[in-house]
């Protein structure tokens, strides 16, 4: 039992599952999953699909939170990956031509990857303090989806781009699929390589991480480079979700909900020790919390507040001095041994 | 930690100007230019008015950029500055209109943000909640309260607040409200603050190092929360010249305020890792992006589109001087 | 800059004298496509060759660059000033300013909350609270009797196109026995609309209408249904607010029942007020712009002529 | 004792601290008497710093009473404790890089003005405590310009300011040189002589009975005893602190005699000219295989300098660098390591440890970056690695998945080591690898080097301890302001001379 309530997703996991016992309780029905057409539908599905656009800025979100940095361009780049596919599907003569469907999708990535590319060059580089090189791509890149757009909601049909955003696979649906299964590799991938490891030694000890020899500067501009490409793939999602690309607002403050995923997981921002699973059960926790304010039909004017009320309660719950007072309670006499105190560092999130 | 390396060496060069000036003194240099080539580019740009019109028009947000430097020296961010300008704006307004009379009204609406400050500080202190996700929850919940307290924008018709806000003095072209006055006593304050004062330096010391400032004995707990509730009160305060400046209070000024605040910080030169920077480079910081934002508005020309391009690669610009000409001296 | 010294003074007549009227245009924004239309009218028909040498600059939504704006079109100089305000209320001190300056001022789209009427010349644009009437009163009209469940998506909470469709939805129905049974926002973008949709549909069973205060809103709902496995318009019925091209084919698509316009083409109207106010003309202080409403017959002959 | 002796101002009984699953201290007893000197004694990990931060209040103890002037008291945390006349130098340089020295030392006691900060105070009153250390540099400069040697005495020179009545120094000494130390003892008798009680901890033995009235023993966490300097042996010392008896480290030390050097071949490396402006005037410097090069020099003398250079931490401005005979620049660190070139940095808290990651991750953190972060190290070999190291170098706890934060200050240069003896480099360059190192392990670790040296690896030696130094380098380079004055034979140097190079009589 203490080990399960020492577990660094135990908060994040009971958020969730509390969040989901609401609704449940508001709606009796609200976990039932129905298969229709071969295909599953119900809220869970709903709140999964929903979830995949946020998981993937979140999974680039850690990566560059790993090494210190932060990304607040995503949004935007969620808004020119959209642009960029919808209107090239639009002018092109046949949109549900696979080839155009994938040359859209190809351009969309590309063109991310290269803006990722370039917050990581101003980064890693230039050496401009991230939250400053990201803050001009944030700005400017809206600019740039604006103009390709118009300044106009492009909307298309084309099945199968369509596909991407509210198609099924297997029964599931596709953009969950998709986001989870890249979710899945790129872990494995960090996890199973010495990229996780090389990532947090940058990220705690730059100085001591380069006279080892590890390649940070090449780490930075790859983390940047592929949070690039994973917003691009959300802005698909996103597209393709109600086929329209809005310029101004597709992926509008996703980057505060990302990083509010990362930390729910127990990253912590000063970089360092990173935690995907963490972010995954951040991202559902965030997902569920907006439907869940649907469902309570909690007024638009509380609902900040609302937001506010789970924030503060997960995050206190989550906070060290609160853990060790609820294990205090469990393990009795021999604690307090460690006056949290001596050990400010917010990393000792991870460390339990 | 990074910046040590690079010290070690500069310590012995002849010429001893002194390393932690560089960055402002970009800022300084690249603003200057900046003037420069507006004034060559446009009519009318380098007129006492356009200058007059940049410190009335940011006087709130020059508030806030101290307030958060304070905060950002600490090592760490307060994202609630929008939110809760927008609640003090709200909070004034919907007294004012209550009939309340003025002399209760201001130190409500500022202290509304002290006690969210305080309400940060300890958060981050006591419960180590990380400093982002606490203020962003306290954004929330100040955008929360200014909902429920009034979702329509409130205008304010009370004489003695309009008196006081209208408050102009012309010396020729130049003219300057009680705003801009108020925000230039706050910055000499701070200055004072931070350079004279032990809670000051220990705002420093902290960014430094937080262990280390522990373990030196200085006075962390009371200074990290006591960083929050300045910036909480500044954005109380940010507020009320908000407030004085639209006349009215509204529960969605201020969205992403806290960015041009932040960033406004950081271009002055401060690093968000902390302990380093200059409360007067955040006030050249202000005075960038307002000037950015009037090349804008002299342009005339630009699309709403091309309006951000031209703010990010004006960003871009200044980061880049700025960047080459801290540089310079390694 | 020699000039400058008198720049708050006489810029208004100066510059109007040569035939062009300099006219300082500050754009709420670029938020939706709506406003895209809105600022395209204004672009294109405020031309050289119309007599206009617009400046134009768009305020990101901030009350404090649309204050400054104005503020630098007064140092400029320029003839008129037209603006759209992102607030209603805060203006008095600017268009004080303006006033003491000798510039008229043209509001456009939001009207201003202010006691003294004098600050400008003319207001053009929709009225908010009639929209959302007319819409209501379609629906009482239609489905009065029948006890419909109606779920509402607003929009940005706190702005006043929200408040003010959303007052005159309600004061159409009252006294009908058609209730609203769940109303959130949906900040006028579409893909909140369909998330939001989507949890109405998880939590009622028995949604008979959408009234949404945008189109887009209305669209990301029509998704919602599709993908819930209903049909939108006949299953639930769909009522909105703009009458956006999209929102148009929806329409007549039979995917929208009803949707109430509020026309963006307003720069003909404004070239017409400008030209009028610098000549000295006597203007009407409100000039409403009448908006149609389109049921599905109406949309078919609208769209292929429709421009935005 | 005839004498009598003062009631303790500090009395600890019986205190005991955890960190679960680890007991560093188990009911462990400490008198501290006015105006004494008294050494705290024990094996890295032994609990030395534990047992200060559970006084000063950092740590809480789980049980034990802490009696100060005869009244218990816990305090809550060093500003309590400085404020009841307790300062503290902890063990790693716990002060503010980005502030000046002058504030480093002030801060907390700083001279005041009109209720505000008195800079000019400040600096005057900071150079003089200063000066007192022997330190001659500008109060107004900022510390992290310093080296690490200086700001340890930046902090001791912190410790000194206003009245304190006990003083706690943990391993001051262990980054200064003859000189420094000397300073040093020379301030701590004076304050011995003025009533205050000084606790020193030391893993030099020579300077321990130097300096020490009494000395309190701790092993794993536990007291040994309390002992008077004067009537204790250090034969016996050391078998209290490591548990067993002296002959083992006799046998290591004789070990670590340096050994016949083999005949040279062409240098592995070689520098000509080899400069940086503002860092370390041009050097000429050959290293050949199987050969310890010592360098020696005064503080400050730009021993690290050089290293930094040899080693790509730094890149040069002029000169040049071979490697086996074929040019090359060391740009960087990796390029170093390439040519099989390894560095440990004497800043083990700025430039070393990564203490969020565990023992395991930090031991083959330059393995691993070495071979890329796509062919990890397989898992097995890893484990036997981090193993035969933890082995090897002792270090405790020996558990692969410790935090590295967690572990007592001479463990982590134990792991620092690790970590690059896992590379294998064919040249190893060694800046203060036995600061704060207890004697055991430091046999251990001099014994280490030659062996390395006798299979063929070069090695370059930095240790501020001189002895060290000559016993096991076949050469010595010496140092004097930053440029490279002399090179001598291992063999035919003897202390004096060395001594006398570095000093330089006057002459450059
Ligand atoms: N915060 C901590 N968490 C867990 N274990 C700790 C912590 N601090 C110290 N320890 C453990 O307590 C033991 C005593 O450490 P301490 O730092 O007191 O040793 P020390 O005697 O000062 O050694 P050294 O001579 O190397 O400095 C060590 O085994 C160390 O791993
Ligand atoms: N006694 C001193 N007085 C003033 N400055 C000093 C003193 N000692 C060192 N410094 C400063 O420290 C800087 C770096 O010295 P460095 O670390 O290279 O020397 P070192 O020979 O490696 O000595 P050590 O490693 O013993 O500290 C020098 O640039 C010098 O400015
Ligand atoms: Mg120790
Ligand atoms: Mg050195």
């Amino acid at each position: 039992m203490r080990d399960v309530l020492r577990h660094h997703l135990f908060w994040p996991v009971a958020a969730l599952v509390a969040l989901l016992v609401a609704n449940t309780v508001a709606r009796p029905g609200f976990l039932a999953v129905t298969v229709r057409d071969g295909h599953l539908f119900g809220a869970p599905v709903d709140i999964l699909r929903t979830t995949a656009p946020l998981l993937l800025v979140a999974l680039g979100m850690t990566l560059v939170i790993a090494t210190r940095g932060i990304d607040l361009s995503v949004g935007a780049v969620v808004a020119v990956s959209g642009a960029v596919a919808l209107s090239h599907l639009a002018s092109a003569p046949d949109p549900a031509a696979p080839g155009t469907v994938l040359t859209a999708i190809g351009l969309a990535l590309a063109l991310c990857l290269v803006l990722g590319v370039w917050n990581g060059f101003l980064v890693s580089v230039l050496g401009i303090q991230p939250i400053i090189a990201t803050l001009i791509l944030m700005t400017a890149g809206r600019g740039v989806a604006m103009l390709i757009t118009g300044g106009m909601i492009t909307t298309v049909n084309s099945a199968p781009f369509k596909v991407l955003g509210s198609g099924f696979w297997l029964g599931l649906p596709t953009a969950a699929v998709l986001a989870f299964g890249v979710f899945a590799v790129v872990a494995y991938v960090v996890r199973r390589t010495a990229l996780g490891m090389l990532l947090e030694a940058t990220g705690i000890n730059p100085a001591a991480s380069r006279l080892s020899g590890v390649r940070s500067r090449t780490l930075t501009w790859t983390v940047y480079a592929a949070s690039g490409l994973f917003a691009g793939l959300a802005g698909l999602l996103i597209s393709a979700d109600t086929m329209a690309a809005d310029a101004n607002n597709a992926g509008l403050f996703i980057e505060l909900d990302a990083i509010l995923a990362v930390v729910i997981g127990g990253t912590a921002l000063s970089g360092g020790k990173f935690n995907l699973s963490g972010t995954l059960v951040g991202a559902l926790v965030i997902a569920t919390l907006e439907r869940t304010v649907t469902v309570l039909g909690i007024s638009p004017l509380v609902t900040p507040l609302f937001m506010a009320l789970v924030v503060i309660a997960v995050t206190l719950l989550q906070s060290p001095r609160m853990r060790e007072r609820l294990t205090a309670v469990r393990r009795r006499p021999t604690t307090g041994a460690q006056r949290p105190a001596a050990r400010p560092d917010p990393t000792e999130v991870t460390a339990g | 930690m990074t910046t040590s390396a690079p010290a070690r060496w500069t310590a012995a060069l002849p010429v001893r100007l002194d390393r932690r000036y560089l960055p402002v003194l970009g800022t300084f240099v690249v603003l200057a230019l900046m003037l420069v080539v507006g004034g060559t580019r446009y009519d009318n740009f380098l007129t006492p008015a356009v200058v007059s019109n940049l410190f009335i028009n940011n006087a709130h947000l020059v508030v806030l950029a101290v307030g958060m430097t304070f905060v950002i020296l600490t090592g760490g961010i307060d994202l609630s500055v929008g939110a809760v300008l927008a609640l003090s704006t709200v909070v004034t307004a919907a007294l004012l209109q209550a009939g309340w009379p003025v002399p209760v009204v201001l130190p409500l609406a500022v202290g509304v943000g002290t006690v969210i400050g305080l309400a940060h500080g300890l958060m981050i202190h006591y419960f180590q909640v990380q400093p982002f996700v606490a203020t962003l929850a306290g954004m929330f919940f100040a955008r929360g309260l200014c909902f429920l307290i009034a979702p329509e924008s409130i205008a304010i018709g009370d004489p003695a607040f309009v008196g006081l806000a209208s408050w102009v003095q012309i010396a020729g072209q130049w003219r300057m409200t009680s705003s801009v006055l108020i925000a230039l006593i706050v910055l000499g304050l701070a200055f004072l603050v931070l350079h004279l004062t032990r809670f000051g330096r220990t705002v420093y010391a902290i960014g430094g190092g937080e262990q280390s400032a522990l373990l030196m004995g200085l006075p962390v707990a009371r200074t990290k929360v006591l960083a929050y509730v300045v910036s909480g009160t500044c954005a109380g305060l940010g507020g009320l010249l908000f407030a004085m400046y639209s006349r009215s209070g509204y529960s969605l000024t201020g969205v992403a305020m806290e960015l041009d605040a932040i960033a406004a910080v950081v271009i002055g030169g401060t690093l968000l890792t902390g302990g380093t920077g200059f409360v007067l480079g955040s006030v050249l910081g202000v005075l960038v992006l307002g000037l950015i934002q009037t090349i804008i508005t002299f342009e005339g020309t630009l699309s709403s589109w091309w309006t951000r391009i031209v703010i990010g690669v004006l960003l871009l610009v200044f980061v880049l001087l700025q960047r080459a000409l801290s540089l310079r001296r390694t | 800059a020699s000039d400058a010294g008198s720049g708050t003074g006489g810029g208004g007549g100066g510059g109007a004298d040569d035939g062009v009227i300099t006219l300082g245009f500050s754009q709420v924004g670029a938020e939706s496509g709506w406003r895209a239309a809105n600022t395209k009218s204004i672009q294109d028909t405020l031309t050289a060759d119309n007599g206009f040498d617009l400046k134009f600059s768009d305020a990101q939504q901030k009350q404090e660059n649309q204050i400054q704006a104005i503020r630098s079109y007064i140092t400029q100089g320029v003839d008129v000033i037209a603006f759209s305000p992102v607030v209603e209320t805060g203006w008095d001190a600017v268009l004080q300013e303006a006033k003491d300056a000798g510039i008229p001022v043209i509001l456009t789209d939001r009207a201003v909350d202010s006691e003294d009427e004098s600050l400008y010349e003319s207001f053009i644009g929709s009225d908010f609270v009639k929209e959302g009437q007319m819409a209501g009163e379609w629906v009482v009209d239609q489905y009065d009797g029948e006890g419909y469940k109606v779920v509402e998506l607003q929009g940005t909470t706190g702005a006043a196109p929200a408040i003010d469709r959303k007052e005159g939805f309600e004061s159409a129905i009252e006294g009908s026995d058609l209730e609203i049974i769940d109303s959130q926002t949906g900040n006028f973008t579409r893909a909140e609309g369909k998330t939001v949709m989507e949890g109405f549909l998880n939590k009622h069973d028995d949604i008979d209408l959408v009234y949404a205060h945008n189109d887009d809103m209305g669209l990301g709902a029509i998704e919602a249904i599709e993908a819930a496995g209903m049909t939108p318009g006949e299953d639930i019925k769909i009522v909105t607010v703009d009458a956006v091209k999209d929102g148009m084919q929806a329409l007549v698509d039979g995917k929208i029942n009803y949707i109430v316009e509020c026309n963006p083409l307003l720069g003909p109207d404004l070239a017409e007020i400008a030209k009028k106010v610098v000549a000295g003309e006597e203007v009407e202080k409100r000039i409403v712009v009448e908006d149609q409403a389109f049921d599905q017959e109406a949309a078919k002959e609208a769209l292929p002529t429709r421009e935005y | 004792m005839t004498q009598q002796t003062p009631p303790p101002v500090v009395e600890m009984t019986g205190v005991t601290v955890e960190f679960p699953p680890v007991t560093a201290l188990d009911g462990v007893d400490l008198h501290l008497r006015p105006g004494e000197i008294h050494a705290l004694m024990g094996e890295n990990g032994a609990g030395k710093s534990t047992l200060i931060k559970a006084l000063t209040g950092v740590y809480s103890p789980t049980a034990g009473t802490i009696l100060v002037d005869g009244a218990e008291h816990r305090f809550s945390g060093p500003a309590d404790a400085r404020a009841h006349g307790i300062s503290t130098v902890y063990q790693e340089v716990n002060l503010c890089e980005n502030l000046t020295v002058a504030e480093n030392i002030m801060l907390g006691a700083e001279p005041r003005v009109l209720g505000g900060l008195n800079w000019r105070a400040m600096r005057r009153q900071a150079a003089a405590h200063l000066r007192r250390m022997g330190l001659d540099i500008d109060p107004a400069s900022s510390l992290g310009s310093h080296s690490l040697a200086v700001q340890q005495l930046v902090a001791i020179c912190r410790a000194t300011v206003g009245d304190c009545k006990v003083l706690i120094l943990d391993e001051p000494t262990s980054s200064l040189d003859a000189d420094e130390v000397a300073h040093l003892f020379a301030v701590m008798r004076s304050l011995r002589d003025e009533g205050v009680a000084i606790l020193f901890v030391s893993h030099f033995l020579d300077q321990v009975y130097e300096v020490s009235d009494r000395m309190t023993v701790l092993r794993n966490g536990g007291l040994v005893g309390e002992f008077v300097t004067a009537d204790l042996p250090a034969a016996e010392l050391v078998q209290h602190m490591i548990g067993r008896s002296m002959d083992v480290l006799e046998a290591a030390e004789e070990a670590a005699e340096r050994a016949e050097r083999p005949a040279g071949a062409t240098p592995l490396l070689q520098v000509v000219g080899l400069g940086r402006k503002g860092s370390v005037q041009p050097f000429d410097l050959d290293l050949y295989e199987g050969e310890v090069v010592g360098l020696a020099g005064l503080l400050g003398s730009g021993r690290t300098e050089l290293a930094r250079l040899l080693t790509g931490a730094d890149r040069a401005d002029v000169g040049q660098a071979r490697v086996s005979g074929r040019p090359t620049r060391l740009r960087n660190p990796r390029v170093a390591m390439g040519h099989g070139i390894a560095y440990t940095s004497e800043d083990r808290k700025g430039e070393g440890v990564v203490d969020g990651l565990t023992v395991r991750e930090n031991i083959v953190l330059a393995l691993q970056a070495e071979r890329g972060w796509m062919r990890p190290l397989p898992r097995r070999q890893v484990d036997e690695l981090v193993a035969g190291y933890i082995e090897r170098l002792g270090i405790r706890p020996a558990d692969p998945e410790a935090l590295l934060r967690n572990l007592s200050g001479g463990n982590q240069q134990k792991v620092l080591l690790a970590r690059w003896l896992a590379t294998a480099p064919r040249l190893l360059v060694l800046d203060e690898p036995t600061r704060g190192i207890d004697v055991g392990a430091k046999a251990e670790i001099q014994k280490l080097v030659a062996e390395l040296a006798a299979d063929g690896m070069s090695v370059v030696f930095i240790s501020a301890e001189l002895e060290e130094v000559l016993r096991i380098s076949h050469r010595i380079a010496v140092l004097r302001d930053r440029r490279k004055v002399a090179e001598i034979d291992g063999d035919g140097a003897s202390m004096d001379r060395v001594v006398d190079l570095i000093a330089g009589g006057g002459a450059a």
